[in-house]
């Protein structure tokens, strides 16, 4: 930097910001609602969670659906908002982005982290750390063929999520690992009272704390803050462009890739511990776990075009999601409960993307 | 919890009793009055299961007093599972009965649920590691293992090279029942060889594709088991596509009713089952007998047909019975 | 997209030359009617097929190729629409539940109504007819990209197969399409007529795609749909077609899929296809960013998919790794079309 | 689409000259909170060049696409040969015989030319495409532009920028255009295509075709145009006959004052070149390029587009690497191999095509302007220093003149102009050692430009050495102290300040030869 001087100093008059929409509140409030993803999701929690409260008020429902009820329900949000988390990572880095192998990954080096800490007997945090790294390998691979090779992402990571599926089966022997000390990790995703105001709160799970929110934390730090995070959305918006500003493009794809299969292995941690074994098949097991995530990301906002995309929408998908998911189990009884899940997933998706869509181009007037 | 200590002043086993004691309990509106035992099977809309629910939804109206819960999940995965048991443990039920996906996985929470004041058991799959309170069992691994391989070894002649399309990867009892395959099949069986094992998961075009290349690796096959209930009508439609009903001969672990054509045409031997409806009326009964803190005896008089359901103590293990060979001529006799 | 904005095609030849006053020479154009990337996979599939014959015999044998080409077609069917939706720059994650519910319902009414083959190969393709038409409607209308849509009527479609399904398999399906490649009369001249039948449409899609304003249209559009509007082509109608389409060849695979497995149809039915159908599509060569692709190429993919998972079993190789080396052979066929590309690019 | 009967009291012949072909009144369009037009009136005879010119984002572009049926206006009437018309989408327009060449080229890379040419009109044999037919077609029209007649089964996606635009004109002449729309042709073609298609655009008017021709190049309205009409913030402000108007008159319209004199006098300081091109070769693209750049002195690099100039830039900024000859800074032989290393050697560019090279469309204009510069503006080159980067933008914002509200705003809403001086900012938030700029202003308005260009000026005389590749030449003549004519791939001839436009055309069309240097 020895050549080049700063010529930039500190405006004389900071110019007064000034307020991006017009309008009285009312409508501003609706423009929000309409066009930002953050808002509408905001408040379809709201109307979920009153609704279910007004129902159970009623008696409409099988058992209260009380704030304990919902504390307990987020177990389910960890490995959720986790994986929503690393796809928003692939999805923001651009030409097309997307990783449908974390759920492979997630059985993997969940199968790893049941050697090393329930076979070999590695401390917690070793084997912990080992297994974080084991998946950020994993990703890594997604993102040399992507990055430096030129892959698709979506074709390199059905690749290897048919790869890494296949060896975590084969890895043991198709056998899960329960062995006492991965059977006593279920501690570590029990819930807990929180200290001080915890009295009047429910008991939330541990898994909330100790992993789920310092991912969220740092992916936010990571995005909004860092100059990493700069770069992740300049390719994703213009990875020519990017390249002409002279940002390492291909460098900062690849770590895309890379964190997110870190996030991955934290995840198999999370799940082995949830589950109290290291089952082969965690992650993509039913519908497995990529496409549960992918859809998290979008709902939360997520542009599958790259560049676009916040943690908070992420995160609040993923609440909506569990919430609605766990009322709906104590307002049908029988298989229906189930199923209306499915039906209650879609119809919110294609609801909050049109919704999206139509407004975004009415305000906008892009045709 | 408050419900089981007021419904614990009940009398003797039989139904009428039990009856009588939650008639005494005092208590809101009429459904409270009954217990209620909640079952969650591994996979909502199979045969297999719903059968049981039928058999459970007879007991609950033969019993009187039990309010009968069914809910699955739409894959048959730990996660969806686990939510479900956990809306039934917000529901406070008496008896939580669970046919585990993973049963390491079930273990913990039914500490929860049982922490919860709920009683615990599993059916069907067990969750040896957990504090449940009784596992009903439809056969011993021991007995379906043999019951398999009998069968197929009867019609193949007692020797010859067979092999396995298997389901899940993971799952624990048919990797069991395989072990006790292999071990018999060495022991009793010396001219006989398994010659492979494939997983098709659950898919029963899969298993079908992967009879057929089997058939095709290996030439002088003349037997297949499907061990599970997608994997056993796919091991026969392969033998049967492959025109070769007679020479190649499967068994497998397929619900009656689903068998029929392929026992009919004799592209399957035997299904190896047990009655899945009397399996869903004994866990429900286990499950009020639980919920009224009511100790099993060594032999149980449950119901008409079930007349004598032995209790081992010892592994608190409640078995249905042997295991059931269905062929052609009893298939009729199953509606499921 | 080039970053050298002048990048010509031949260098040396200066642009302004003045023009010759001779007639239209006919040459061999560009677009050859295959591509490097079909070649390729041709290759691939034939070393392989001589590989397994060799290790072992029986793999060449009609015993063997024929459940092979059955259990292709249903994957290569949906997949001629798919490669149509992709081309056109969309995705479509719904046709695995699209499989469910068109297969629940034509069971059914096998079962229940003892429909004859073509009122129910009819049924099948009209309700995936409309399964395509809802999620068109929604992408080409709704103006959401496809991958969103789709996942939504995923969910939605496979609620809606579970309805069906009511919590009962269907037992005692009829042999109603036993003729789609069941045993002699499912046959022509040793082609299971499943296979024969995906490959006429994959002909006429090709055909299609290639020689009619209509099919090019579905490229223009993948190239880039503002232009393709400004060009005067109805973008919406066509997208819309783009799906609808491929909810017919869902209804007929479905159809394929019955005839396929055993007499009972249970809810795992088409669970997890959208995958195999996406993986065929994207080995075959055809873009994921829209564009370019053929449907000979995906016919290729599902034939390779089907060879290597069948082979692993034929070998009697653990039957887990199969998926190892279907990820294996997607990175290498994938791999040769780019490397190939950046080879003609450095040129 | 047969016109009602014409205006009955002197019935001239419909093509006649002086006959409304086209009339807009009233027009109003809005895009959000943005006022694109405002009451706007067009008025197109038949035969005529109708040039229409304003500022960047004066609503041109807008204007057009009204036309053309890519944008539906909110209010106002549109007659077409006297019978109103409502024109909904691109098909009513064309169905019309409306045919628009819209200002970014609207074509599928991997389709042929002729299928480009053709798309949504194609001709057909009994179902198919009958390509023979469109190719014959096709080549007649290539034949006319100039160009290979084999290019008509080559995908457009590997011919250059300027072929593409010359693509894009030979497709709107595919029909019988009654209106021909041009929305800056010229922008990126050479001289000689500019010329043909000026012959092009002759023999159309004169066989009755009316052609709404939009350029930044005042000049070249003089060559081609009858009438102008000048659009301001939205609003259509006059229809002169081009007679009464001079390129500045015009501009002076367009921008609503007076525009500033030309050239001011510079002294460059005496040193050491800070950058030197030696012998620079990258085979097939440019060979033996000899350049020298002072600290404080403006060279200006002409040449066509597709000469090799652009190329030549690439390889100073990594971007490229050469094969030949070598690039010095500071008497040290340097070889940068990506953008990076050569930022760091302090080497800035600015990149020819805002769209695709410049531009993060929807991301905000502060970060428009840190991204590329993100070590300066973060702490320990990790830890994005948000306070100051917003400064720095508000500040550079300031400094160039860029029209908006909030360093907030995303910089894909704004219009080229500004967009481009958000680019340009990018390269000036640290303060370059060897500042290059490809096309600084293309697509940019006369007022844009004249800021853009005291802008660098002030840069060289803080002390950068600024090399401008472009194929503008009265820009080229107007900042530069040195001018190089790049011809067939290297450096040909010199001029010194004082060459005139002749002059240097003639150099870059090869009729002088060395004796032309000057001073
Ligand atoms: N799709 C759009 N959405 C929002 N604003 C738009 C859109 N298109 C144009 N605008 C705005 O409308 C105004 C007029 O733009 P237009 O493109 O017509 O200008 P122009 O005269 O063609 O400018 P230039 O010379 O830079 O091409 C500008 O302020 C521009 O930002
Ligand atoms: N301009 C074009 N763009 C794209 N494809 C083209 C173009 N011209 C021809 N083709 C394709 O190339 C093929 C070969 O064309 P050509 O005219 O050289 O052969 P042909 O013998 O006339 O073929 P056919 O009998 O199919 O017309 C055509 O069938 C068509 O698919
Ligand atoms: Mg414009
Ligand atoms: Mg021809």
């Amino acid at each position: 930097m020895s050549t080049t001087t700063p010529t930039v100093s500190e405006p004389a008059t900071p110019s007064p910001r000034p307020s991006r929409t017009e309008g009285p509140l009312g409508s501003r409030l609706l423009r929000a609602v309409l066009t930002q993803r953050i808002v509408l999701l905001a408040i379809l929690i709201v109307v979920v969670l009153v609704t279910f409260m007004v129902m159970d008020a009623g008696d409409y429902l099988t058992a209260p659906y009380d704030p304990d009820y919902l504390a307990a329900a987020l177990i389910n949000a960890v490995p959720l908002a986790m994986l929503g988390l690393a796809e928003l990572l692939v999805i923001l880095s651009g030409r097309g982005g997307i990783d449908l192998s974390v759920g492979a990954i997630v059985s993997l080096a969940g199968m790893v982290f049941g050697f090393m800490y329930g076979e070999w007997g590695w401390p917690l945090w070793i084997a912990i750390i080992a297994t974080t790294a084991f998946g950020a390998l994993c990703g890594a691979l997604n993102g040399f063929l992507v990055s430096y090779i030129g892959f698709p992402a979506l074709i390199a990571t059905l690749a290897t999520f048919y790869a890494f599926k296949s060896l975590a089966i084969v890895i043991n022997s198709q056998r899960p690992i329960s062995t006492p000390p991965i059977q006593d990790l279920f501690s570590i995703s029990r819930s807990v009272e929180l200290p001080v105001i915890g009295r009047e709160l429910p008991n939330i799970p541990l898994g909330i704390f100790t992993l789920l929110l310092p991912t969220v934390i740092v992916v936010w730090l990571v995005l909004a803050r860092t100059t990493y995070g700069r770069r992740l959305f300049a390719i994703g918006t213009n990875d020519v462009a990017a390249r002409w500003a002279g940002l390492p493009v291909r460098d900062t794809r690849f770590k895309a890739y890379l964190y997110a299969g870190a996030i991955s292995g934290l995840v198999a941690v999370v799940t082995v511990a949830q589950f109290a074994s290291a089952r082969p098949d965690a992650g993509v097991s039913g519908s497995g776990m990529a496409l549960p995530a992918i859809t998290i990301a979008v709902l939360g906002g997520v542009a599958i075009t790259g560049g676009i995309g916040r943690v908070s929408g992420v995160v609040l998908a993923t609440l909506l999601i569990v919430w609605l998911n766990a009322g709906i189990l104590l307002a049908f009884v029988g298989n229906e409960g189930s199923q209306y899940q499915l039906l209650a997933l879609g119809v919110v998706l294609v609801f909050a993307a049109l919704l999206n869509g139509l407004t975004n181009r009415r305000f906008t007037g892009a045709r | 919890s408050k419900k089981n200590e007021d419904a614990a002043g009940g009398g003797a086993t039989s139904a009428a009793s039990s009856a009588a004691s939650s008639a005494a309990t005092s208590g809101g509106g009429s459904s409270s009055e009954k217990v209620k035992v909640a079952f969650v099977p591994k996979l909502q809309g199979v045969p297999y299961f719903e059968a049981m629910n039928t058999g459970g939804q007879e007991a609950a109206a033969a019993l009187g007093n039990v309010e009968w819960l069914y809910q699955g999940p739409t894959q048959a995965d730990a996660a969806a599972q686990a939510d479900i048991v956990r809306s039934f443990i917000q529901q406070q039920v008496d008896t939580l009965i669970v046919a585990p996906n993973d049963p390491d996985s079930m273990a913990p929470l039914l500490q929860q649920a049982k922490d919860a004041g709920i009683h615990v058991a599993t059916s069907d799959t067990d969750a040896p590691t957990s504090v449940r309170e009784v596992f009903v069992n439809q056969a011993s691994a021991q007995g379906i293992g043999e019951g398999l391989t009998d069968a197929l070894l009867d019609a193949m002649g007692g020797s010859g090279k067979y092999a396995i399309v298997s389901c899940g990867q993971t799952a624990e009892n048919l990797n069991s029942w395989i072990e006790v395959q292999k071990a018999y099949t060495a022991e009793q069986y010396p001219d006989a060889e398994i010659v492979d094992i494939v997983y098709a998961g659950e898919d029963q075009a899969r298993a079908t594709q992967q009879a057929t290349d089997l058939m095709n690796a290996h030439p002088d096959l003349t037997g297949l088991v499907g061990e599970c209930t997608s994997s056993a009508p796919g091991v026969a439609q392969a033998v049967r596509d492959a025109g070769r009903i007679g020479q190649v001969f499967t068994v497998g672990l397929g619900t009656p009713q689903s068998m029929k054509p392929y026992l009919a045409d004799g592209s399957s031997s035997a299904s190896i089952l047990w009655d899945v409806e009397n399996l869903g009326y004994l866990t429900a009964w286990a499950g009020a007998q639980l919920a009224q803190d009511q100790s099993f005896e060594a032999t149980n008089d449950v119901s008409d047909t079930l007349d004598a359901v032995e209790y081992d103590d010892a592994t608190k293990t409640l078995l249905l019975g042997p295991a059931l060979a269905i062929t052609a001529e009893n298939v009729d006799q199953f509606s499921y | 997209m080039s970053v050298h904005t002048d990048e010509r095609p031949d260098p040396g030849l200066p642009a302004g030359e003045p023009p010759a006053a001779r007639p239209t020479p006919r040459r061999r154009v560009l677009p050859s009617p295959v591509s490097g990337q079909e070649l390729v996979l041709l290759g691939v599939i034939v070393v392989l097929w001589i590989v397994l014959a060799f290790a072992t015999p029986a793999f060449f044998t009609a015993g063997s190729i024929q459940p092979l080409l059955v259990a292709t077609a249903p994957i290569a069917l949906v997949g001629i629409g798919m490669t149509i939706v992709i081309i056109t720059g969309g995705i479509d994650v719904s046709v695995g539940a699209a499989i469910m519910v068109c297969a629940v319902l034509t069971a059914k009414l096998l079962v229940d109504a003892g429909l004859s083959l073509l009122p129910a190969v009819l049924v099948s393709m009209a309700v995936g007819a409309v399964l395509g038409l809802v999620n068109g409607v929604l992408i080409a209308y709704g103006r959401v990209h496809a991958i969103i849509i789709t996942f939504g009527t995923a969910n939605l479609f496979q609620w809606l197969g579970l309805q069906i399904f009511a919590s009962k398999t269907v037992n005692g399906i009829p042999q109603t399409f036993d003729v789609f490649g069941r045993g002699v009369a499912g046959r022509t001249f040793g082609v299971p007529h499943a296979f024969l039948i995906t490959v006429v449409i994959a002909a006429l899609a090709w055909w299609y795609l290639r020689h009619t304003a209509g099919g090019r249209h579905f490229y223009a559009i993948g190239g880039d749909a503002n232009a393709a509007r400004l060009a005067g082509i109805r973008v919406q109608r066509r997208v819309l077609l783009a799906y609808v389409i491929t909810g017919v060849l869902v209804g007929l695979g479905a159809c394929f899929t019955i005839a396929q497995g055993t007499s009972t149809l249970d809810q795992s039915v088409g669970s997890g296809k959208e995958l195999a159908v996406i993986a065929a599509v994207v080995i075959g060569g055809t873009s994921i960013m829209g564009g370019r692709g053929s449907v000979l190429g995906t016919l290729l993919g599902a034939l390779l998919v089907q060879t290597v998972s069948s082979g692993v079993t034929q070998l009697g190789w653990n039957s887990n790794l199969s998926d190892l080396f279907v990820g294996v052979f997607i990175i290498i066929a994938v791999g040769a079309d780019l490397l190939r590309e950046r080879a003609r690019r450095a040129r | 689409m047969t016109p009602e009967d014409p205006s009955p009291a002197d019935d001239p012949a419909p093509d006649a000259p002086g006959v409304v072909r086209l009339a807009m009144t009233g027009i109003t369009k809005r895009f959000g909170a943005v006022r694109a037009i405002r009451e706007a009136d067009l008025t197109v005879h038949a035969g005529e060049v109708h040039a229409l010119v304003g500022e960047n984002g004066a609503g041109k572009s807008t204007m057009i696409k009204i036309i053309s049926g890519a944008v539906a206006a909110d209010t106002g009437r549109i007659e077409f040969e006297g019978a109103e018309v409502s024109i909904g989408s691109t098909t009513d327009a064309m169905a019309l015989g409306i045919a628009t060449v819209y200002q970014e080229p609207q074509l599928f890379p991997e389709l042929t030319v002729a299928e480009n040419i053709f798309i949504g009109r194609e001709l057909r044999t009994g179902g198919r495409v009958d390509w023979s037919g469109q190719n014959s077609r096709v080549v007649e029209l290539l034949q006319l532009l100039g160009l290979p007649e084999r290019y008509a089964t080559v995908p457009v996606g590997t011919l250059s920028i300027a072929e593409q635009q010359q693509v894009s004109i030979a497709k709107a002449l595919a029909g019988d255009a009654r209106v021909l729309i041009l929305d800056e042709p010229s922008a990126i073609l050479t001289d000689a295509e500019i010329e043909v298609l000026f012959t092009v655009v002759r023999r159309l008017t004169a066989s009755g075709v009316s052609v709404i021709y939009i350029s930044h190049r005042l000049d070249e309205l003089f060559r081609i145009a009858q009438r102008v009409t000048v659009m301001r913030d939205g609003r259509t402000i006059g229809t002169h006959p081009i007679e009464e108007l001079t390129v500045r008159s015009i501009a002076e319209l367009m921008v609503g004052g007076i525009l500033s004199a030309a050239r001011g006098e510079r002294t460059v300081p005496d040193g050491d070149p800070v950058l030197v091109l030696d012998g620079l070769t990258r085979t097939g693209r440019f060979h033996d390029v000899d350049v020298q750049v002072r600290r404080g002195e403006i060279v200006a690099l002409y040449g066509l587009v597709g000469s090799g100039v652009s190329e030549i830039a690439a390889c100073i900024y990594g971007m490229d690497q050469a094969t030949a000859g070598s690039v010095r800074l500071d008497g040290r032989a340097i070889a940068p191999r990506t953008p990076q290393q050569a930022q760091r050697l302090g080497i800035a560019l600015l990149p020819a095509n805002r769209k695709v090279e410049g531009m993060f469309s929807f991301q905000s204009i502060a970060f428009n302007v840190s991204s590329g510069h993100l070590t300066l503006l973060s702490r320990f080159g990790l830890w994005m220093d948000r306070a100051r980067e917003r400064s720095v933008a508000r500040d550079l914002i300031t400094r160039l003149a860029v029209k908006t509200p909030s360093e907030r705003q995303a910089i894909g809403a704004m219009s080229g102009g500004n967009a481009q001086k958000v680019v340009l900012a990018r390269q000036l938030v640290e303060r370059p050692q060897v500042l290059v700029l490809a096309e600084p202003t293309q697509g940019v308005d006369v007022g844009a430009k004249e800021e853009i260009h005291r802008i660098i000026t002030e840069l060289a005389e803080q002390g950068s050495a600024v090399l401008v590749v472009t194929s503008d030449l009265p820009e080229a003549l107007r900042i530069a102290d040195r001018l190089q004519v790049v011809r067939g791939g290297t450096t040909t001839v010199e001029f010194g300040p004082d060459a005139t436009q002749v002059d240097v055309l003639a150099a870059a069309a090869g009729a002088v030869d060395e004796e032309g240097h000057a001073a």
